[in-house]
């Protein structure tokens, strides 16, 4: 497992670099890389706070958690705060199990978690002012699933 | 004493990132209560809770937990991380 | 798009780099890596045999219908053939979209087409001797899924 | 003149990977009984066909498949790519 928090721009394809290789009991992984859209064309930058001391800890139990319940070989998190420019990679998940669906349901759980349960605040900046990202009833929704599967 | 701390619009609504505070609330809702009392930029804060969530000593908790021994607590909006 | 159907090893990091980048519209970038799994202990190599001609043209109508279906960004799949060792990456994928449920939904599409559709056949050469790997019933009705989804 | 291709345990029990077809047959299936009749090899390949997948011109087919105007047509295994 690994956790990494930091304002500094991160390489997904270096993010991902040597996970999960070189192992027998890992035939698959996932990853997810979430990156700063811009819909309206007007966005001039995204701005992330964050709870120093809880954000790790909070990541490493969501992550404990999808270990646990899908036999994962191995998982990593990495999420960016501070300022970041429209194109830039945010966040990325990767998870290794034995088989995919194992891997995708622990890479799209550990995405469902960290929107909800990471203490991660988004504020767009654009030219009228900066506006803090909403939280969608569906990220709450989206928990729901995991409580309801075996 | 407690450590207080809020983050994005919770802080800018209260002005202040992290203070401490003298007091002897035996839940986060008393605190709360105490803490509107104060000023208004807490009852700001605080005038929709169901928009706050709350931490304590940095785990994810509800409005009635206690604070006996508890050091650090924290408020803040429905986070959006990923 | 971009497919890529080779015998020599690749690296899934180098695969990623770049991929979905520096575009305003791309939120997600979703990747799945299969590599060669040893449940026995005893297995000496994994023989990938495939049907030069088709085996691009195949993958290349995959990835179409997957970009159409969920309006992708882009997409990319990378599959190898010929003669593996245990641990390395047989094959992957990668998909960009606005949104993760697109991108991850995508990427499992993918893989249940490619697992069926596409003109791959795996051997498993152990100190018995080889055996061809056999399609499982799963793999089949995996695909059902996705004519019953909107 | 039809391009025929067998590949993983079809081609091994064929024999071969590819050859020329001399056939009028009017389907795939018809091609099937054509090599049955031919050789024990075939008879081998073909002993179940619900195990048996078939392409025609690179793309998968069944085997009610016409032949008319096709150039190639494949025979393997349910592919287990991925």
């Amino acid at each position: 497992m690994r956790v990494t928090v930091q304002s500094a721009p991160f390489d997904p394809a270096a993010f991902l670099a040597g996970f999960g290789a070189g192992r027998a009991d890992v035939g698959a992984v996932v990853s997810f890389t979430g990156l700063v859209r811009d819909d309206s064309g007007q966005m001039q930058a995204l701005e992330i706070e964050h709870y120093p001391g809880m954000t790790e800890s909070a990541i490493s139990a969501i992550i404990s958690q999808a270990m646990a319940r899908w036999a994962l070989a191995d998982a990593r998190v990495i999420h960016r705060f501070g300022r970041l420019a429209v194109g830039e990679p945010i966040m990325a998940v990767a998870t290794a199990a034995r088989h995919r669906a194992a891997a995708f349901a622990a890479a799209e759980f550990l995405m469902d978690y960290l929107k909800s349960r990471a203490p991660f605040w988004k504020k767009e900046i654009g030219p009228a002012g900066a506006a803090w990202v909403v939280a969608k009833e569906g990220d709450e929704a989206a928990l729901g699933r995991w409580r309801s599967e075996p | 004493m407690i450590t207080v701390l809020y983050f994005a619009w919770v802080r800018e609504r209260t002005g202040v990132a992290t203070e401490q505070v003298d007091t002897a609330a035996p839940t986060v809702a008393a605190l709360v209560d105490e803490l509107i009392a104060r000023e208004p930029r807490y009852a700001a804060a605080f005038a929709d809770l169901s928009a706050v969530r709350v931490a304590v000593d940095q785990v994810l908790a509800d409005f009635d937990a206690p604070l006996a021994g508890v050091r650090e607590v924290a408020f803040f909006p429905p986070m959006t991380g990923g």
